[in-house]
């Protein structure tokens, strides 16, 4: 089912673990439907100097959570945003199908976690020039990320 | 290695192998030739025909063979209900029934039936007053499992099979997990159709089997050259068949002690299993497979908890396999009551004549490792822990 | 010994054993497991898949696997029927199809399609013209046999593949028969669907395959776990499969020559039978399998001859083996024009690779014998000499 | 298929062939159902003194054939028309049951063959006595027997 490339990072995935005075935090998914990922990041000169995750879920969750850390770390935030599912699964040499959608979550993880440390550091000018409003808006109401909707078990 | 995986494929008996090879080899007769080549052909299927009747108590009823459990629940829910349908259109079965089932009762909603679809209690074992309450005067099939592949759960199918009848409505059976495990008598159970599966008592895959009462009808759903009473077409897989017989006859020889000693190692592996902190079992405590251990870990995920294992050699599952494309949990672990992130927690080991106590030795010194090590990654586990 | 009765009834091939063999002892995983077993036993399915694919230049298509021929059969036609009539009603279909697909569109037919069944020629040859001019635009599929495993006649389907195509409407092909005999390319017979049978090219029973074109859906008509990507439920015969898929690639390395060798052999059978007064050819004297024989004898009737070679350790058989409970004589002889009597006394001798100059020396010594002691004891042939 | 009996009688039929000079000539089935049958007898004393046959058709039907001209012979004629399809088909130890009906012939063409020596030595009180007019009829008519009329290829 999974790739070499997936299985070599289930089993020894990268940067597991919550970073204590994180600078931003993001939590997707849902316990309900499988999978619930916390990317944990400090920023330095809005650079991602280091980045922690933490999930529950199945092996493509925890490989790519592993993936877009390893991928993240050392990144401008900007640079960081741009990290797509596409990407992260192409970096894992592929993921099945059914697997894209709901366990690829790390990549809107690590958007989430970047926009709280924006807000965090009250710089509404950058999220506005990034184009993240939106996100911050559903964050703030707690509202899931898309991939909640998917999950037929809400 | 060890292997906990045999609910979901089981090796096949050797002395199995052994009485199908001359028939993939030799006795290459098509059952239907005239000639004596032919004639052993026919011969061998009535021979398989009657160790698997023998097995279940069949004289009452004849065994029509299938290509495995899936088109036997098929045959016997959308055949007998398109058979009478002028009879009646509503069928009763239960939430935790086989997605072989539960699809053939879809198949049947769309062709204008009603399906009333009996809840099991967080044991898993059905609510039977509710399946009396439920039949209705154009009730004419009761489908119930008589245990479960996935909890081990084993129904009360005797007292469901009195009220079935008391009623005058057709029972079925679907015994594919219970075969080879516990008895399996159609006439205790007043069963009128029984489905049986081949690779399940070590039997080859690819090959199945409907016990159908005298006297009960069923449309066939693959037609053709009339073979199996007409009720089945398709030239007969004899070298399978006659493994289904040879598995049969073994079984009956051989199942009770086997299962008593699986009983043991099911017992010892649920205890120590349930040491882990935060542990339970699914399914009933008692009415349970010989084989059957499934249980849940509380903050974690059940695929990466088979990954984890299969790494360390050792091979278990998640559910009965079948290919969900949705990720939804398994929807008898739902049915039984259990939220959704504890039916993605859950982790389902099956014991088959290959285990030992070795295996189990070797799984416990790695599970809870497992356990720890994935809960540690949760994010869930951190924050029930005051994070 | 000598074996003429290869169409009803093959040996599996010995390095097709042996490539099954694993998948029934140790490579046990269900392709549906998540495990490494489970990912083996899925690798191994696509590994067949392919190979069966490259037999028949499938890339523009899927292979779904089945029980057999009979199975696909009816998943071809009921099932692209089921699907799409709301498009349509109406099929054709020769008049010299299997019964598997006699009866499925039987079937369809009490399920409001109407069907048009096209004559053949006395070769056995469908008329092509009256295809063509049958398809109306109700129609949305034709199906059409390669070759018949009765008669041995090859269809002309390129010609029929390119009629339908025109018409936008699907065209499902037979190839159970012709499979591993003759060339079987689906994109030269423009086909959409392409019936495929394990057993016929020496992989075991119980397994066949149907090719499903892009683009092209079918209804299931076994429903379950969802397997073969919901288009065939039911835990996959791993062993089987692998068996097919493995008997493909030999057929694709083999088959060309043993086809060249079984034709010698054919011309040389049909000849020294021919010598036998008053015996004529059944099936087109060219456009034929290359290991089909097919022969009436004036004045007696099949079985008793089939019988009587039986106990001369001889194996050959009056037709395509299904269990006819009506004793009627084949009903692919009666379409192409033979009187009853006329079709009672044929008999079919298919060839194999088992099949040897000695074992026709062997026949021929017996068969005029077998003859004339049955005429003499026939009341036709003495009226017929002056009696 | 065929019982051990049946496949002795088949292998080494009795009483093939037509008695020349017959006393009575019994034809029964239709070729086109892929049965024919056709018994001669020598009576003597109203005893069947020789009885033969020739049969096309199916091995049941040859077996069956053989095994009527066995019991037939040396009995009365009386006693040589209570021999029913029943019997037949028990003492050659059964047949399958879709054989029982086509190609269990012979006992109709034993009777047909007595009524036609009766007719023949105009004894037509005897064919009244043994309730015989009706087959006669059917007889001159030239109708099949009823075999004729489950055969579907008629
Ligand atoms: C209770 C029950 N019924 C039916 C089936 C279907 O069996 P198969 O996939 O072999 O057709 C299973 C398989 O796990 C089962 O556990
Ligand atoms: C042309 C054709 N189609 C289909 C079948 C059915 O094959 P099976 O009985 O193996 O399902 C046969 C079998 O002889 C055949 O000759």
């Amino acid at each position: 089912m999974y790739s070499e490339k997936v299985m070599e990072h289930f089993r020894n995935p990268r940067n597991v673990g919550e970073i204590p005075d994180a600078d931003g935090v993001g939590e997707v998914g849902n316990p309900v439907c499988g999978d619930l990922m916390k990317i944990t990041i400090k920023v330095e000169d809005d650079r991602i100097k280091d980045i922690k995750f933490q999930t529950f879920g199945c092996g493509a969750a925890i490989a790519t959570s592993s993936m877009v850390t390893e991928l993240a770390k050392g990144l401008t935030l900007e640079e960081a945003l741009k990290i797509s599912k596409q990407k992260v699964a192409e970096e894992l040499g592929g993921l099945p199908p059914q697997k894209m959608h709901c366990s690829n979550l790390a990549a809107d993880g690590l958007r989430r976690a970047i926009v709280d440390y924006l807000k965090k550091s009250e710089r509404m000018d950058r999220i506005k020039e990034l184009g993240l409003e939106k996100e911050l808006e559903k964050m703030e109401k707690g509202e899931l990320d898309d991939h909640g909707e998917l999950c037929e078990g809400v | 290695m060890a292997y906990f995986d045999y609910a979901n494929g089981c090796p096949v008996d050797e002395r199995v192998i052994e009485a199908m090879m001359p028939y993939m080899t030799d006795e290459i007769g098509n059952p239907s030739s005239v000639h004596s080549l032919g004639l052993k052909a026919r011969k061998a299927l009535d021979d398989a025909r009657e160790k698997v009747s023998m097995l279940i108590n069949g004289a009452e009823g004849d065994i029509i063979f299938t290509s495995g459990a899936t088109e036997a629940n098929n045959l016997a829910i959308i055949g007998y209900g398109m058979r009478y349908k002028r009879k009646g259109n509503h069928i009763i079965a239960s939430s935790i029934e086989h997605m072989s089932v539960i699809n053939s009762c879809k198949f049947l909603q769309k062709n204008g039936f009603e399906v009333t679809f009996i809840p099991v209690d967080r044991n898993g074992i059905v609510d039977v007053e509710e399946i009396e309450k439920s039949i209705r005067p154009d009730t004419i099939l009761v489908t119930v499992q008589h245990a479960n592949g996935e909890i081990g759960t084993i129904q009360p199918v005797e007292e469901i099979g009195k009220i079935v009848k008391e009623k005058g409505v057709a029972f079925h059976v679907d015994a594919s997990a219970s075969l080879g495990k516990i008895e399996v008598d159609v006439e205790r159970m007043g069963a009128d159709l029984v489905t049986l599966s081949s690779n399940d008592i070590y039997g080859p895959r690819g090959v199945g089997g409907l016990f159908i009462r005298r006297g009960i009808r069923v449309q066939p759903i693959i037609v053709g050259g009339g073979q199996e009473k007409g009720l089945r077409s398709g030239t007969e897989n004899v070298a399978g068949i006659v493994g289904f017989g040879k598995a049969a006859e073994i079984a009956k020889e051989e199942y009770k002690e086997e299962a008593r000693r699986e009983e043991k190692l099911r017992d010892e592996l649920i205890a120590r299993i349930l040491e882990i902190e935060e542990t339970y079992l699914n399914g009933h405590p008692e009415l349970r497979l010989p084989n059957n251990v499934n249980v849940r870990f509380s903050y974690i995920e059940g695929e990466s908890l088979v990954l984890s294992l299969d790494m360390e050699g050792i091979y278990a599952s998640t559910a009965s396999a079948c290919t969900s494309k949705t990720l939804e949990p398994s929807h008898v672990l739902i049915a039984c009551g259990l939220k959704h992130e504890e039916a993605h927690g859950s982790l389902l080991f099956t014991l088959g004549k290959g285990n030992t106590e070795e295996d189990i030795d070797r799984l416990m010194e790695v599970l809870p490792k497992v356990v720890e090590r994935l809960r540690m990654m949760s994010p869930l586990y951190r924050k029930s822990k005051g994070g």
